[in-house]
């Protein structure tokens, strides 16, 4: 034991440079945490966070490990990731395939959370943004193919908002039709149920993180029928009457073409309160 | 067979450019080694659940089936299958497959109360014809005492061997499949219109028609791969227009142009006032009406075919029960001959308004669907399936969409057409045209007809008298008597009547444990109805068997055996066959009866009935030789058990019964080539458009159209009112309970749920809800809820989303699940006519768990 | 070899009263891990979430304040709950002592005091050196990397809430990272994990410095120099100035890390030492003896350790 | 001994003066033809040399479009017998309307 009354230079020096080796070590651990922890910031797109959780820096900041999502969750969908797993220690996550987030109305996990980490702004469930589901292969979802699954589409809770199937003629058996199921990343919850309903034998409808998930249009060009939509009419002054040189009793109309002027097809007019003539899926802004 | 390496490696070439140029060549042998290059052999088949009759190819490698492909020739559905066709090769290897017959049994013994132990078939039969015969004897039970419930999941020829054992072996018509609760009002809509069972038109009508009408049918989960045809239709033909009626808003309704939820019961009143307004525009065909059509009211004092002690029974008149007098209280099936503007009349009362108000449709929509009927330059296809055939009034409102149809003479041609669709994979094939109903006989026979059951016996060289005129329990009344104590022997195969019949907790439990009853179930897993029985029997299913099924445009479709049923598992028609040979005709058959055919004493059931001279006039040769096209030395199980071409001769026999009568089926060696058959099949042709010349070889030149089921040649359009269900809420059960189906699952889900991916998709039952209902009761999504009627209760979980919108006071739950059986809730209340349950209205309530 | 430490404080007293707060102690670890799990194994829910947070009956929460300081420090603004928890906490530990937290509560301290009992057992000798204040160079890093990684850095590694968390909610591999704790307490370094290196301690002993409940020394003159007391004690070098009166020091324990684990009050067979606050001290400097430095722990170079 | 089965692409409406065509062409056969003029042979010639000719020959036909060969072999015996159990593609369906 050093004598604190007097300490001798050698002492000095001796306490000089413990500060300095413990400073160093201290300082180079706290260089591989801090790297270590940058590393696992980088969510696995198969981990997915409970619904609203912060964006996964602002996350991995108020997350304080706890676990109370955890146990409010009734599913018990949720588990706390391991140091092994590629998730920074301790914090909530799910896995879709193994088994989804079944968007309890309340939304309990939310609501446990004492830190904000899952944001309790979020009221509705449909507003949270877990990820978003991709359809990732085209080639062997079996929709794609022709067969009548669509199961992604019907276990979907936004059913007919997040995933929609657009029908396209099968080419190849020239009567029946493609069902086509369309993710739509406003409504898309990223809940996961799709993923985990999805039998092929390796998921072809995954959820990803948003950030890996969705692609961005470029600002210098505008989608003219959206623009049209939004603006309620035409962004330029519209056209002046068009008239044409016709053969008797035939007209054209632009945008319908030509046709004789007394129509005899046996179309029947779009019956009075079915909307505008065409069924739900084919309606709205989409393409 | 011998090839040249020069022959085999030429066909071999051939094989792969035809391969990859997508085409068949065809009348080509194929001389490929006996298996594809993965020591797989691909074979033709027929797929295993509903009754759209896909087509597929079977792969077997090391006697498994291991994988399947939609057949791309198959004409129906061109390659392509649903999800659960997609899983076709696991259906058959569930871990629980069941491999040796189980008896309950105590100390050795068989014991009503006893557990389930392993016996051999020997000891089966044993115990099962001491039931039979004991049974017979009981003069409180009698030959109708031995009853059997199958379906339409039998093969054709194990309907057929079925319905010759309890007709004729046993002289009992308690047979009935469970097509009386799918298909019965169908049926008797049809014979009652046309005289003649099944649709007029086939699966190309969807390329024809102009708008298409869906009633009670959810054909986007129930029928995916024709509705996939039907969307293609409407996607490339922009004039096109979808109607969906329904109770509830669900899949279909989200390519219709046309929405219509209608209250539960007001078809009955939409169809009338469909009626009305083609009366009141003059748009009835009036050339039609008056060449092809009769008009009749029918009796409407007609009960719910409940017990005959339930009060709603007691004040119907013409339920056919028996009065006070002992007398049958009239018959649901009268009617009498009106004329037109008497018709006229009766429809005028289902005006717009009032149409509305009982339908709660929007006028517009209402109008907008009968100048679809009416405009003649329409061509309407209208489809149908459970919401109309389960119904207190299903044989009416089968009658009523035929009548809209007849009035403006929009049927029997390409486009125009009312088309019942079918759920199960032979429920035409094997329930309606071999006729295993309890009233029925082949080819649209009945055995209340001195004719034809003078036809049958004949046809199966029997004394005249053997076939009883009586008509025997229907699947309902089974249930009934079971718990009665009037059935003594019950049989059931291919089929889970205690998860799909009604009201399980009040009759069909009650019934099958009653010890006056031995309950027999043949299945291959062990489903609630299995463990419910007192004898397990193991069967062999789809391709372990030689099969035939008929789908919904009379198209019947043959395969091969292609690999061997597991334990002792065997066919329903070994085991009918074989059980036969248990009985010495005297001891089932009356003296007197015997005494007509007396060079039938000593002889087994077998012997009369399967080794006849006819069943039994193939060699086992002829399985060699049919199949040849397909594989060397082919045979099956029953052939090598029984030394003939069982399939062959039954099949033959069978047929004897249709021909010249409308109902001809093609040469059974022609089915086993070609991808199912459109009947009638004449010298050789299909047709397509029944009762039009041109199309159906049965009209003469000049005749145009002629409904030959009907004497003269008219069908009938029946003036029937609307009339409220059998249950309805009230304050104590305040909602309409419907039930029903889900495309991930077939019916009691007992294949499906053993396929891991479809269970997976869609686990356990829940129940819909509309948001509203549910947050009055303090429902959450996703809570568990109880939701009971007056017969029980199951809980569930809610969901309030997803596939199904119901509309305020209305739930639905899917019957697919084993574990929250809805049908201890559901009302067995029938069609009087059809006797086909209602499952889709009874009043429950829901209440948080 | 000297007799087992507190030998004499068995024979004196006898067993019981001679481990009595060892045995409170033990059974409030124990307690309050066994608190956390009787809802994840039988579904009984008093206490939800770990020590991290924690909801009692959903009524009282409990936060450590810790973690919520490296959060904070990583500009996030925690719910008014979690903020109740964290007030709860500090309150409480400013009453029962800070480091209190690492004796009646840390799991950690069950596996490094069995290291330190295996060590002696099997009498391992020799121990790395590192100075007891690395902790604050430890805390001081953890929040410095909270606040520059803007993430809750530590707790990815530290095995205290790793530890707690891993018996409630999984271990996984977790149980690598306590075994090299225990491995370095056995082998490398006496107390090395708690007595010099935790963060979690280092913070919770900066509560303590106002701590009401101390040790205090009623009859420290009774004292035999027996040095049963150090041997047991994790913090050895809190004992001396009050026992021996250094620089005046009232006859209580107010350095910071002592974690009242209240084992010198058992080993003592002259019950030199109580549980008492840290009020009621006239502290009075003795008069003639020189004013010895307010302890400071930067300013004590080395420490024996 | 060659053997070799192709596709050939004929131009639309051509199908008959290809077939013709390849009628004379020695050791080529036709084995079936598709709606939309897609036809399978098989060519069988006594050596190599003598098939890349016959390709070239059909190639060079009026109304060809093109000539893929998809599948060869080179048979040293060509008339040893071997066994093989038969398999035929079922007969033709009865054609959709």
């Amino acid at each position: 034991m050093d004598n604190e009354n007097k300490p001798s230079a050698a002492a000095r020096r001796q306490f000089l440079a413990d500060t300095a080796r413990m400073a160093c070590g201290v300082g180079l651990l706290g260089l591989g945490v801090g790297l270590y922890a940058r590393h696992a910031r980088a969510l696995p797109p198969a981990a997915i966070r409970p619904p609203g959780a912060l964006p996964e820096t602002e996350f991995s900041a108020a997350c304080i490990r706890c676990g109370l999502c955890v146990r409010d969750c009734p599913f018990d969908i949720l588990h706390l990731a391991k140091p092994e797993e590629p998730i920074s220690t301790g914090t909530p996550y799910f896995v879709a395939r193994q088994v989804p987030c079944e968007m309890c109305e309340d939304i309990p996990c939310v609501k446990a959370c004492p830190t904000g980490a899952l944001d309790h702004f979020l009221k509705d469930i449909n507003k949270s943004k877990m990820g978003l589901a991709v359809l990732v292969d085209h080639e062997t979802c079996l929709n794609f193919l022709g067969l009548r699954c669509d199961i992604c589409y019907r276990v979907c809770p936004v059913i007919d908002k997040a995933i929609t199937l657009d029908r396209q003629v099968n080419a190849r058996t020239g009567r029946h039709t493609h069902f086509i199921p369309v993710v739509h990343s406003d409504h898309c919850t990223g809940c996961g149920k799709c993923e985990k309903a999805c039998p092929t034998e390796v998921a072809s409808i995954k959820v990803f993180p948003l950030y890996m998930a969705k692609g961005q249009l470029s600002s210098h060009y505008r989608l003219g029928w959206v623009e049209k939509e939004k603006a309620g009419g035409s962004l330029v002054a519209p056209d002046v009457e068009h008239r044409y040189n016709l053969p008797e009793g035939m007209k054209y109309e632009s945008g319908k073409g030509l046709s004789p002027s007394v129509p005899s097809a046996p179309a029947p007019a779009s019956p009075p309160g079915s909307g505008s003539g065409l069924p739900r899926a084919l309606q709205g802004s989409k393409l | 067979m011998k090839l040249t390496r020069r022959e085999f490696i030429k066909t071999n070439a051939i094989a792969a450019a035809a391969t990859t140029a997508g085409m068949s060549i065809p009348g080509v042998a194929l001389a490929a080694a006996p298996e594809g290059q993965d020591g797989v052999r691909w074979d033709k088949g027929v797929c295993r659940y509903c009754g759209t009759g896909c087509g597929v190819l079977v792969g077997v490698k090391d006697g498994r089936v291991v994988a399947t492909q939609g057949d791309p020739d198959a004409p129906v559905n061109k390659g392509l299958n649903c999800v659960k066709g997609y899983f076709l090769s696991k259906i058959q290897y569930g871990k629980d497959r069941l491999m040796r017959p189980l008896l309950r049994m105590k100390d050795g013994k068989f014991d009503k109360n006893g557990e389930f132990a392993p016996i051999s078939w020997d000891a089966a039969f044993d115990i099962m014809a001491q039931k039979v015969k004991a049974t017979i004897k009981n003069p409180d039970q009698g030959p109708f005492g031995v009853s059997m419930f199958g379906s339409g999941q039998w093969t054709v020829w194990e309907g057929y061997a079925a319905n010759k054992l309890m007709k004729a072996g046993f002289r009992s018509n308690s047979i009935d499949p469970n097509a009386r609760h799918c298909m019965a009002s169908a049926v008797f809509g049809f014979i009652r219109t046309f005289g003649a069972d099944e649709p007029m038109g086939v699966y190309d009508d969807i390329e024809h028609a102009d708008a298409f009408v869906l009633w009670g049918a959810n054909m986007a989960e129930m029928h995916p791969i024709l509705w996939s045809r039907v969307t293609n239709r409407r996607l490339t033909a922009t004039h096109v227009k979808v109607n969906v009626l329904s109770t509830f808003t669900h899949r279909s309704c989200e390519l219709a142009d046309a929405e219509l939820i209608f209250n539960p019961q007001s078809d009955l009143a939409i169809l009338n006032y469909i009626c009305n307004y083609i009366i009141q525009s003059g748009k009835v065909n009036k050339d039609f009406v008056a060449k092809h059509v009769n008009f009749h009211k029918g009796v409407t004092d007609i009960g719910y075919g409940l017990r005959p002690n339930h009060p709603l029974e007691q004040v119907a008149g013409n339920n056919g029960y028996p009065g006070a007098d002992g007398k049958p209280k009239g018959n649901p099936m009268n009617s009498s001959p009106i004329t037109f503007d008497e018709f006229a009349r009766f429809v005028s009362e289902y005006t717009l308004d009032k149409t509305h108000e009982i339908s709660g449709v929007p006028k517009d929509k209402l109008e907008a669907l009968a100048k679809t009927y009416a405009d003649p330059k329409t061509k309407v296809t209208s489809f149908w399936t459970m919401g109309f055939n389960q119904h207190t009034r299903g044989t009416w409102v089968n009658n009523m969409i035929y009548n809209v149809h007849l009035l403006v003479g929009k049927i029997s041609e390409p486009g125009n057409s009312p088309f019942s669709l079918t759920g199960q994979p032979s429920a035409c094939g094997t329930a309606r045209e071999v006729g295993t109903f309890a009233h029925r006989l082949p080819a649209d026979m009945l055995v209340a007809n001195p004719q034809h059951r003078e036809f049958a016996e004949k046809t199966w060289k029997l004394p005249a008298g053997t076939i009883s005129e009586r008509i025997g329990y229907h699947a309902v009344l089974q249930s009934r008597m079971l718990k009665d104590g009037k059935i003594g022997f019950y049989w059931t195969s291919t089929t889970n009547n205690m998860q799909a019949g009604p009201n399980v907790n009040g009759e069909i439990y009650p019934g099958w444990r009653n010890p006056k009853a031995f309950v027999v179930v043949s299945d291959v897993y062990p489903t609630v109805s299995a463990l419910s029985a007192d004898l397990i029997l193991p069967c062999a299913m789809w391709m372990e068997k030689e099969g035939a099924f008929g789908n919904a445009e009379r198209r019947g479709q043959f395969w091969r055996q292609q690999v061997k049923a597991p334990g002792e598992g065997k066919s329903d028609l070994w085991q009918y066959m074989e059980f036969s040979k248990r009985f010495k005709v005297e001891e089932v058959w009356p003296a007197d009866l015997l005494a007509k055919a007396p060079e039938y004493k000593g002889k087994t059931l077998y012997d009369v009935l399967d080794a006849n001279g006819q069943c039994d006039m193939y060699p086992k040769s002829e399985c060699a030789r049919v199949n040849a096209h397909a594989w060397a030395n082919y045979t099956n199980d029953e052939s090598d058990a029984f030394g003939y071409y069982v399939q062959k001769g039954l099949f033959e026999e069978y047929r004897r019964f249709g021909l010249g009568k409308g109902k001809d089926l093609g040469e059974f060696d022609t089915y086993h080539k070609v991808r199912g058959l459109r009947w009638p099949v004449v010298n050789g042709k299909e047709t397509l458009w029944r009762y039009r010349e041109g199309y159906d070889p049965y009209i003469k030149a000049g005749e145009t159209l002629k409904f030959y089921g009907k004497p003269d040649g008219k069908a009938v359009i029946f003036a029937l009112p609307y009339q409220p269900a059998a249950e309805m809420p009230d304050k104590d059960y305040d909602l309409w309970l419907c039930t029903g189906r889900v495309l991930e699952h077939w019916h009691s889900g007992s294949m499906t749920r053993r396929v891991p991916e479809l269970y997976k998709s869609f686990p356990d039952a829940v129940v819909w809800m509309h948001p509203k209902d549910a947050e009055k009761r303090g429902i959450k999504r996703n809570d568990v809820v109880k939701v009971s009627t007056r017969r029980g209760e199951i809980e569930l979980r809610v969901d309030t989303k997803g596939r199904n919108k119901m509309p305020e006071g209305m739930v639905f739950i899917p019957f697919f699940d084993e574990h929250r059986l809805v049908n201890k809730l559901t009302l067995d209340a029938t069609c009087p006519i059809s006797k086909e349950t209602d499952f889709k209205k009874c009043a429950a309530k829901v209440v948080k768990a | 070899m000297p007799a087992k430490p507190g030998a004499e404080a068995v024979a004196a007293k006898g067993w019981l009263p001679a481990h009595k707060w060892l045995l409170l102690r033990r059974s409030s670890q124990i307690g309050i891990l066994l608190l956390f799990l009787v809802g994840p194994w039988f579904g009984i829910w008093i206490v939800k979430g770990n020590l991290n947070f924690s909801y009692t009956l959903n009524f009282l929460p409990l936060t450590d304040p810790y973690v919520i300081l490296q959060s904070l420090l990583a500009r996030q603004l925690p719910e008014t709950l979690a903020l109740f928890g964290v007030t709860i906490v500090v309150l409480f530990y400013l009453l029962v002592g800070g480091r209190a937290y690492c004796s009646w509560v840390c799991p950690v301290n069950l596996l490094t005091d069995f290291a330190y009992w295996l060590r002696v057992r099997l009498g391992i000798k020799g121990s790395a050196h590192i100075s007891r204040p690395t902790r604050y160079w430890m805390l001081a890093m953890t929040l410095v990397l909270a606040a520059v990684t803007g993430s809750i850095a530590w707790e990815m590694v530290n095995p205290v809430s790793m530890m707690h968390r891993g018996l409630i909610f999984g271990l996984g591999l977790a149980w690598t990272v306590l075994l090299a704790v225990f491995l370095f307490d056995l082998f490398v370094m006496r107390h090395g994990w708690c007595g010099h290196l935790c963060p979690v301690g280092a913070f919770y002993s900066l509560i303590g410095k106002l701590a009401v409940v101390r040790v205090r020394l009623p009859a420290r003159a009774a004292c035999n120099d027996c040095m049963d007391c150090f041997a047991v004690c994790p913090e050895p070098q809190v004992i001396r100035p009050a026992l021996k009166a250094i620089g005046g020091t009232p006859p209580v324990i107010l350095e910071a890390n002592c974690t009242n684990c209240g084992r010198c009050i058992d080993v003592c067979s002259k019950d030199v030492f109580a549980f008492g606050t840290r009020f009621g001290n006239t502290v009075v400097p003795v008069a003639g003896v020189p004013q010895a430095a307010p302890i400071n722990l930067q300013s004590r170079p080395g420490s024996p350790s | 001994m060659n053997i070799s089965s192709a596709i050939i692409h004929v131009l639309p409406g051509n199908v008959a003066i290809v077939r013709s065509g390849l009628a004379m062409v020695p050791g080529v056969e036709v084995h079936g033809i598709s709606p939309e003029g897609k036809m399978i042979v098989t060519i069988e010639t006594a050596d190599e040399g003598s098939n890349a000719d016959t390709y070239q020959r059909i190639g060079q036909l009026d109304g060809v479009m093109s000539a893929a060969m998809v599948y060869h072999q080179t048979e040293s015996e060509p008339e040893m017998e071997v066994s093989v159990e038969v398999r035929r593609q079922p007969v033709p369906q009865n054609k959709e309307i």
